[in-house]
């Protein structure tokens, strides 16, 4: 059918034409590689985040005064102050007495103190969901309060958790393009570069909506497949 | 000596979103400043090293030795110069007018006035905007943290006027905006200098661009490269 | 076995336990009864310390349980306890919600707990459901789950808070020779229920409870055919 | 009042209802008993529709409940329902739990729904419990709520899922009485129990399950003195 | 005791000398002003959200397929895709069709659109946290599914759902910073105007991270007092 061709065509030929979707092709692959960096970050800072946000949320839970007031102290700050301070502070105030810091690492340490801080919320919140009568019947087997938690209480806890720690795992992947401030070259970075050397708006941050959009789906498809596998009701 | 000196390190922050002075292009830095400043490297025998950072950074950035200088098209003001110390200006940029391409009551900055105008944060232009509201308070001025976006704003129709450096807008009429947007009236508000910006005190990096900055003026070096961009 | 020394418990104004003295010999099941309320779960609760006393002594086995210093774990591993509410692990099967605290806890090789829960799910008549999750449970299959896995930590004490009170009585019949195997095998048992019959059958000795003290003790024919305190003739009367 | 027609119902591969036909008249007190898992809950859920039957039909009062075009929550407001684990409303008070369908369903005042409530509570036994949250109570004094809760939408068939396992005998005798008041009224009840004396007492009528089908039906004397099948004499043989 | 007058003093001059905590205390006004901002967009864009999020949570778990995926879309482009680029999206391509928009509500409506979609994710874990059991007396009363829902369910997920809530609420809080990019003078708006104009990053950031602080702490408070207040056991 002749006319279905000289339709396609046309829109084809259109699209080709348009110096943003020139733009765009061009820097695909530049804009994956960000993509790359974006997810390298956000996979290691959450990685760290879950380890301190489960400490953070257990120790709001302590009974031992101390560990409560440091858990309260953490999350208040890493939660209460923009990330952009954050990373400055870090990046420019405390990593460098420590270590010779480099952009990246110290993005992965400041985005994983920041995530950690939320996690912990969830995590405590999770874990005060859990039936009471759960660690009494784990208490009575003779389980201390550790393996009680371990075995009974955290594993409950984690499908209560799993959706707004995929809210947090997409809010962490977004909130990661602030690691741009100080020169990690991850997505977003990339596209601000394009976009002010091309003034192209619509088809460069159409094009890194689109690649976050397909990352943020693939994590909250997994999120809900590890959701349906716990269900047992 | 001269040999020693070649590897001596000159780490400079840019924001290479402020086309034509620094931009990126395949992966590389360009633009009027990055030319300038490698020049001057070359000049004192320095190997120049490019990071892009947020425009917030630069600063912390200097303070903390993470750079040795900062060249991102920054004008010198009274009020940047208590914080940090600034080389001889490099360029004198100059302020323009854009409008929309169909407006035809501002032609001059005489017509600014009671209008909605946008700027560019930080720059020449919106302390400019600053001084035409201190004349008419009708005047609305709208900052914007990106001029890429205080583009957009004059297309959506949002604002009636940019104020800008002449460069800047003459490099955004030449990709995007011509069809949208023109140019009115005359360059003005001459006195829109940039300035290398470096740590408060460090005298001896300042000392050694100045001395960069008059040998490459002095040897035509910078004409080369103000010809190759304006 | 078990000493219960002046126990005084309250939950805020609620005094629930006042002054409850109680002893069980070894390999003794001894059955407490009484009305709703009158603290029988909270004295259940007081002697593996998952409720902390006011006051008083909880010993197990010469162990003072409710000395600070004691390893309350070590006793409780002792002890096994069976909710009224079950509170089976949902997120477990039924044969991980049996095999989870020897594991962890005792470190017995997997294929030994399995097979030491499948000979438990044998007894109580549930193998078909081994690998069902408790949420497809019926309430008495629940139950049955319930003392499976309090049992297979092989405790000296098993608690048991109305064991039978969701239970068809052929189960019930089954429970009781459970039990009664138990006894033979030397448990030492302390039995909250609410059936008679039930009492009667198991209980070495039967206690009877009401607002928060023992009212009389004995044994079930000592209580069920000639009890003394006016009380407790008052609720034997009702039994149907 | 109740009918029910050939009813089917599965979970997944397991067959849990394989056919029952069973007729409740108005005022008639219908007791079913069986073994554990036998699928007695299972139809009292289908009854008020709870769970979706497979196929056959359910009619209340006349009105198909199985028919797609049936007003379901209007039915539902004439059968009460108390549950074998009760499910109160953990986040209202044993009042608000008993006056919230009166008030928000009916549209009752809430002084009147209060005094109502007030009224049940006093029946059974817990008027200084009214102003208390679910997670303080006692098993029994849960299960009472509940049995309140559905009463107090003053509904004309009550459907009771072991609503003595957790009362203690002066308890039950107490439900039993509520209950014989109830059925005076002309309510009609069908009642799953594994009390045995519970079923002989109330019930008009004593439904035997087994494996999903109705094995045997009749008065209690017929069905506990004189049982046909042989799997009901063996059922009821274990009987303490 | 001299020494420690002396000593304080000495801090004390060392602080007021300093450039920059004049142009801190020069803009206090201003920066408060910007805060003001910042919690009235917030509050308003919340309450857009909320409703949203409830309908978008409902709509997730709904049995109509259309509603279904309608809410699935939803929450999967406004959590998917960064925020920044919404904003762009929607002031200059979609609002501007639809009224005469100015940035101050169009940020309000981005931002509302924005939360509701993770709102939405909360609301919908929050009403499967709460037991089978519960929906099952509701109706077996008459309640129909509407009215089982609002008293019965509901409340209770409400509960659950406090705490991923005020970390919604917080990382929003923060997140409305981003509208400075269409010039709402919110507080990082004026923290960067003033930075600009004097490059003390220290602070003029230090500053601004404090008042957020102050912000989300009180918003954490008012939570953690909520959910004792809803606390039935
Ligand atoms: N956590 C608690 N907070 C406040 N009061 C409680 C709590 N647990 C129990 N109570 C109260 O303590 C009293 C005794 O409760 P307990 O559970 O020991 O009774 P019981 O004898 O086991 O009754 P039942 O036979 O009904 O199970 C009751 O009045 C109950 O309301
Ligand atoms: N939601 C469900 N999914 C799968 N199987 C179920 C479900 N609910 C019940 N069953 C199964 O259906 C069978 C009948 O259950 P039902 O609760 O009707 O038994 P019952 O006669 O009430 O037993 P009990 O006296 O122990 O309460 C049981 O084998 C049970 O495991
Ligand atoms: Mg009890
Ligand atoms: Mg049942």
């Amino acid at each position: 059918m002749p006319w279905v061709e000289v339709f396609g065509m046309g829109i084809l030929d259109n699209i080709i034409s348009q110096n943003g979707y020139q733009v765009v092709l061009r820097n695909l692959g530049y804009f994956l590689g960000g993509a790359g960096y974006t997810i390298f970050i956000t996979a290691l800072s959450l990685a760290i985040g879950m380890v301190l946000g489960l400490f953070a949320g257990l120790g709001k839970l302590s009974a031992n005064k101390i560990i409560y007031m440091l858990s309260t102290a953490y999350i208040d700050f890493f939660r209460g102050t923009p990330l952009f301070v954050q990373i400055f502070l870090l990046y420019f105030g405390i990593l460098p007495v420590l270590y010779d810091n480099d952009p990246v690492s110290s993005a992965i340490i400041v985005l994983g103190l920041n995530s950690g801080a939320y996690i912990g919320e969830i995590v405590r919140a999770g874990i005060q969901a859990v039936d009471n009568g759960q660690m009494e019947a784990a208490r009575s087997l003779g389980m201390n309060q550790r393996q009680a938690m371990t075995y009974v209480i955290l594993p409950q806890a984690f499908k209560i958790v799993i959706p707004p720690m995929i809210n947090e795992f997409i809010a962490l992947l977004k909130d990661s393009s602030l690691v741009s401030a100080i020169t990690v070259p991850e997505l977003m970075h990339r596209g601000d570069l394009v976009f002010a050397n091309t003034y192209e708006a619509t088809w460069v941050f159409g094009a890194i909506a689109v690649i976050y959009f397909v990352i943020t789906k693939t994590i909250s498809v997994i999120g809900d497949n590890v959701e349906r596998r716990l269900a047992t009701d | 000596t001269g040999q020693k000196q070649e590897q001596k390190v000159l780490k400079v922050g840019t924001n290479a979103t402020f086309p034509p002075f620094e931009m990126q292009e395949n992966n590389e830095f360009t633009g009027f400043d990055m030319d300038l400043i490698r020049a001057i490297g070359e000049e004192q025998g320095y190997k120049v090293e490019i990071n892009h950072m947020d425009f917030k950074a630069l600063i912390p950035a200097l303070g903390n030795k993470k750079i040795d200088a900062a060249i991102a098209g920054m004008s010198i003001t009274e009020e940047r110069l208590k914080s940090v110390d600034f080389t001889k200006a490099y360029f004198n940029a100059g302020l323009i007018i854009a409008v929309a391409n169909n407006n035809e009551t501002i032609k001059t900055t005489e017509d600014l006035k009671g209008k909605k105008l946008a700027a560019q944060n930080g720059t020449i232009g919106a302390a400019y905007c600053d001084e035409v509201k201190k004349l008419d308070a009708k005047t609305e001025v709208r900052i914007f943290d990106d001029i890429g976006a205080a583009f957009m704003e004059l297309e959506k129709g949002g604002v009636d006027a940019v104020v800008n450096d002449h460069p800047v807008t003459a490099y955004y009429l030449k990709t995007t905006g011509t069809s949208k947007a023109k140019m009115v009236g005359d360059i003005f508000s001459a006195d829109d200098q940039y300035g290398i910006a470096i740590k408060k005190g460090n005298t001896e990096t300042l000392n050694m661009l100045n001395e960069g900055l008059d040998k490459i003026k002095a040897n035509g070096k910078y004409d080369e490269i103000y010809k190759k961009w304006f | 076995m078990i000493q219960v020394v002046d126990v005084y418990k309250s939950f805020g104004q609620l005094q629930v336990l006042k002054g409850v003295n109680f002893q069980v010999a070894p390999r003794e099941v001894v059955c407490v009864i009484g009305p709703s309320g009158s603290g029988k779960s909270t004295l259940l609760r007081c002697i593996n310390q998952l409720e902390k006393t006011n006051s008083g002594q909880v010993y197990i086995d010469g162990e003072e349980l409710t000395h600070p210093k004691t390893d309350i774990n070590k006793i409780r591993q002792q002890v096994g306890m069976v909710f009224q509410l079950f509170n089976l692990f949902p997120h477990k099967t039924v044969l991980e919600n049996i095999t989870m605290a020897p594991i962890k806890i005792k470190g017995i090789a997997k294929t030994d707990a399995d097979k030491i829960a499948m000979e438990l799910l044998k007894k109580v008549g549930l193998t078909d459901k081994a690998h069902v999750f408790p949420g497809k449970l019926s309430g008495g299959q629940k139950q049955r789950v319930a003392i499976a896995r309090a049992l297979a930590m092989q405790p000296k004490v098993m608690l048991f808070d109305e064991p039978t009170s969701a239970l068809d009585p052929e189960m019930v019949g089954e429970v009781l020779a459970v039990m009664k195997n138990l006894a033979l095998e030397g448990m030492t048992m302390v039995v909250v229920t609410h059936e008679m019959g039930f009492a009667r059958e198991v209980g070495d000795r039967v206690v009877f409870m009401d607002e928060g003290i023992i009212v009389e003790e004995g044994s079930p024919q000592d209580i069920f055919d000639n009890p003394q305190n006016p009380r407790t003739q008052a609720f034997l009367s009702k039994v149907l």
